[in-house]
């Protein structure tokens, strides 16, 4: 996207971190990390740290807010302050307000709104630690926190963004190939039902290199989905004493 | 309650005339309302264009600061690109600080501007590490009646176009001319019910299940893409409407925006 | 009000813009410009362009500030950001704040409340371009506006401001003059009731300068009247097909 | 709605007293409530007083910081004037950022004291372009039974002639006596059913069709008006009250505020 | 607390100002100063000046922050922007907001809450002028005007801060004292039932000189009280022609 | 109203178990949760550390950043604590500006630093008046299961011992461990009925009458207390939670933070 110069992004066909051009880094994913919460999960996508966490159904606030056919999801993208470089100020800013929409966007086809009229389903996802990617980290945790909170729902969404450096379409772009390449796009899927679900660009493109980027992309999320769906299993394989379900308490 | 309802009579209307091959204004799934651009109508802005999209109309305005440049890019300039949904524009925008709708429109506008390459910011550089122009494109919209996106987009560029760098008033020398590198359009369509028509009404972006910016330049090539709304799209549907967004974009720039040489 | 100093405002009694001292500067004035709001009007003085929107009678929210016996007046005057020499900050200031009281009240009287009890009318002005003179100029766009609605109302609201520069009393100031003048007094009126409803003055005059710049005010709002009523005959008797009146669409 | 019908029984209370030729608290038509000033009561403020106006009490404090001049008027320091509401005063002042009341009480004193030219800004200047006293004059209301605005506008005066720049904590030589150069009052009025009353109660506000703040100074010339409320006045109405006004200013001056030599 | 250094806090048996170890500043107590107000008092500490105002008990605003089994207690602690060394911006900031909730605290052991469900009853204190020690003056304070306020109680509340300084505990610190002192205690209690409802400290204490420090205060307080106590008495003897009792007006 | 009563129930639960010895966890009145402690686990942040307290989880962060140090302490570097209540950690928690009890814990964790002298703050100044180091101790609460407080004192002191100082970043030589010059500890003891339980649970914390908050230090001096909580203590009681609470400091410095040299 901005001054590509010096970096040198391809040598010897692996990226800057050694990875394959179609490679993702390394997702770690663990489901009821929460105990407050309804439903969680704390995912890793390299040196990405990212938990969501999911509230509800439950009452919608304000009232004048609530909409009468179906539930409202609300979701909130927050960056720890400590989760970058330089320290982020507490609070929303215009990056997190369009990242919350779009991620909600992402979500919403996914969820049987129509169960519950009136209702409000809470998504919270906080970035402890940021490298390139986090919306689509976040997109991917909050995913399976609905899941582990049981919120009825058609399938997982699964998110994965790919990009352009040093001339080649790349997938899952690390902090130095974000800032320093020529193009960003992720994108969120229903993996199982090639349905794409957020779609983003910023940076320069051709339209080749548009097509080429959303297939590689659409294929890394069927991977993803994988892991998203062993993860759920296993937690839930386990036993699961560590997590009292009374939710009362 | 009755407005719900009146929502979903408005819905079912455009659906049905879709359905029919129609659209509510009579015009092709794939045609622009008449665009009208008016350039520098505002004489306290560097620069500024007035664009009509049918009854939408937004106005976009450039000012130019002298400012601090960002620590981490001493030898560039800044742009700020903001929107103001103001409430005369339209019954359902409200006072009050930036939402997400309008926070997402200047930033749609933004990336396409960025991601062509439109402005040069080191060339906004006046003494790096100490003083750059601060460059706010501020986007003021009128009258909302749909699509809001492609107007301000093209008022952005437009208004970007006619800027004077006010090089005087600051003490510096001479005023110019800011170069303008590139010439983004962006181009929005919606699905509604597996039919994709361009530059969507009210009407139409509430009926749609899914609406698609895309952001093309003179090369043909893509500067940006935001997808927006709570459903779900297939591959094909996205790439025959980037193939439509570069077609679109190159009409409206071929008519509104004279490509720098 | 400032330094006055050097600048020569009268030459062979004539202003620095070479009007006369009781010459208003040029009014253009355009009705039902807006597609969206109920009613609207353009309004150009000199240099100054001015938008008005008017929404409603509809309802008012938040409920606790409905007023039971009549319709509540809001009122908001804003500046776009591009439309003075130094960029203005989105959002209102302190200045705003109160020109928006001011001009609230300078309406109040003509519109029948009493008719709405626990309405909402809602006036929106937009400055696009400044010169001195904004808060007349949004005034009179919002009367008209307010006529377009089809508010119900007992009368048009004219307004002008005079004020002092190099010892004369001169009508309707313009940038210059305000900048660098030694008073400036706005007013409000209903022209064909002699009725005053707004009435500020900063700046330095005496009691019989006062007195003058009043009576070239009041004489000033007869001749805006005229424009204002012209313009919403000129409006009405147009082939109206360029605006549906079907505002549900 | 319990409380809506009070207001109406106070308002006809008011109208009719008046109507006899009687205030609520037995005072001629042109005639104040008993105004007591008090200078220089608290030793943290540059200068400070506190004034009642019967049972209307409002505290003034004047602060002295160095700080930058505005770009365009590098020569100059700069005056803030600030009005706080708080709901120690009343019931019906609520806690949270300034409103329309408490912004035009500062706005109309504070345009008072431009208009009169009370403090030569140019020698609040420590160092052209670079350095400059901020004066800030903070409004405190205490007690609000009506007339806040003269009362407010009474005490900024009074502690603007108590200043003592504070020169040496900021490393200058020697304080001194801040310079008043007029000594402009506020004088409020109200028109009830035709009659015209001086400085108004809160039930007398309430039940006032009109309001009109005349502020004049030293020389008996103008220095500011501001009518509020929802109502027209005729001409006659207000020319009358404008000679009330400077009358009635007079008296208060000549009580109150020495007159700068 | 902070660098103490230099200054020579007791010389003679004696603190900066004069005073014994246990000796507080003087006290001023007015009470029923506001016209306004359902209850108020004015209270000097040293140079300290406070001023508390209590309205209610009234209705709650916003509704759903009531409280159906019993009144909600509201207390704003707030500087004059004038009441301090270098001006203080208007509005709250952290730590008004924490003395607002310890003092609130403070005082609601005493308020008969349960007598009023659903209700707000308000207290606000300003600082006039500061000298350290003021949220103890605002809590005395506060405990005189909700007396004044006719609102039911179990008793007063009375406050002081002690600390240490040069080595020394002493009460009811003044401003030099409280800024390069060791550390600075305020509590508050319920003189006549020796029973503490706020406490908090900050510095450096041995658990002896904490005990010390407690029993000082303790002590402190019962004088306190007797002088609240005597400034409400000295109200209720008085004519009070001076406040007319009908708050409708 | 139903989430009252099962409040109402869930408190007299917690009463009744207590007045038969017994905690619903079934920890002694006197015991800790188990406490796991992770430090230097953000790799953005200078010094981090991940407190579990039971299924309470607080994550801090320590970010330094170059400034300009306070007009009143030209030779100080600057210690801003923050912590923030996202919603993520609890039900009831909202999204929104920093609440009382977020800047309640915020300033109880910034007392305890400040009193026992943990930081030196002139070590942070690089350059008297100009620059120095702003330290941000960021609490970022992730599960909220009771008592924050302490989970969040031992999160800061650990992350202010892992810090080490970037002055490379900013062009200064060699980074540094940051010092830390002692390792208070805070602990919050309950009273319910008269009975005292330290390290409450949520549901501990609703049913107590009252809670204090003892801070105490390597040398079992104190530097700091916080009562909270709508009643009375007596000093008894309140004595005997201080002396409980520099016990329970002693054994957790003891088994979590290494005492410094």
């Amino acid at each position: 996207m901005k001054k590509e110069g010096e970096i040198e992004f391809i040598k010897d066909g692996k990226r800057v971190d050694g990875r394959r051009f179609d490679e993702l880094r390394n997702i770690k994913i663990e489901v009821g990390v929460l105990k407050r919460a309804d439903g969680s999960c704390y995912f890793e996508l390299g040196d990405n740290k990212v938990l969501a966490a999911v509230y509800g159904p439950r009452e919608m606030h304000p009232r004048h807010a609530q909409d009468a056919k179906m539930a409202v999801v609300k979701f909130r993208y927050n960056m720890a302050p400590f989760s970058v470089d330089d320290r982020k100020r507490p609070g929303p800013d215009r990056r997190s307000v369009e990242i919350s929409k779009v991620s909600r966007e992402a979500l919403d086809p996914v969820i049987l709104r129509e169960y519950y009229p009136k209702a409000a389903i809470e998504v919270y996802v906080e970035i402890l630690q940021s490298d390139a990617g986090t919306r689509t980290a976040g997109i991917n945790a909050a995913s399976v926190a609905l899941a582990d909170a049981g919120v009825p729902m058609r399938d997982l969404v699964s998110s994965v963004a790919v990009g352009k450096v040093g001339g080649e379409i790349v997938l899952d772009l690390n902090a130095v190939e974000d800032n320093y390449g020529e193009a960003d796009m992720p994108i969120a899927m229903i993996a199982r039902r090639n349905t794409i679900t957020a779609l983003q660009m910023d940076g320069n493109l051709t339209k080749d290199e548009f097509e080429k980027g959303l297939k590689l992309a659409m294929k890394a999320c069927q991977q993803i989905y994988e892991l998203q769906r062993a993860a759920l299993i296993g937690r839930y394989n386990k036993d699961e004493s560590a997590k009292s379900k009374d939710r009362g308490t | 309650m009755g407005l719900e309802i009146m929502d979903d009579v408005r819905k079912d209307f455009v659906r049905n005339m879709l359905s029919e091959g129609d659209r509510e204004d009579g015009r092709g799934f794939r045609e622009y309302r008449e665009i009208s651009l008016k350039r520098d109508i505002i004489n306290k802005a560097e620069g500024s264009a007035c664009v009509k999209l049918g009854d939408t109309e937004v106005l976009v305005g450039a000012k130019l600061e002298v400012g601090s440049p960002f620590p981490d890019s001493p030898t560039e300039g800044v742009l700020i690109t903001n929107a103001e949904l103001v409430p005369l524009a339209s019954p359902e925008f409200e006072s009050g600080p930036p939402n997400e709708k309008s926070i997402q429109l200047a930033r749609v506008v933004d990336r396409g501007i960025r991601g062509a390459g439109v402005i040069d910011l080191e060339k906004l550089c006046i003494e790096e590490g100490e003083k750059v122009w601060i460059l706010f494109l501020d986007i003021h919209v009128l009258d909302n009646n749909g699509n809001l996106i492609d107007a301000a987009a093209l008022g952005a560029i437009a208004a970007l176009q006619n800027i004077r760098v006010p090089n005087e008033r600051y003490g510096l020398t001479g005023d110019e001319t800011l170069q303008v590198h590139d010439t983004p359009v962006d181009v929005t369509m919606v699905e509604i019910d597996g039919t994709i028509v361009v530059d969507p009404t009210c009407n139409e972006e509430n009926a749609a299940t899914n609406r698609l910016t895309v952001i093309s330049n003179a090369d043909g090539s893509l500067s940006g893409l935001q997808k927006t709304g709570s459903n779900g799209m297939k591959e094909e549907t996205i790439v025959e409407m980037v193939e439509l967004g570069i077609e679109k974009a190159g009409e409206i720039r071929e008519k509104f925006l004279k490509v720098p040489s």
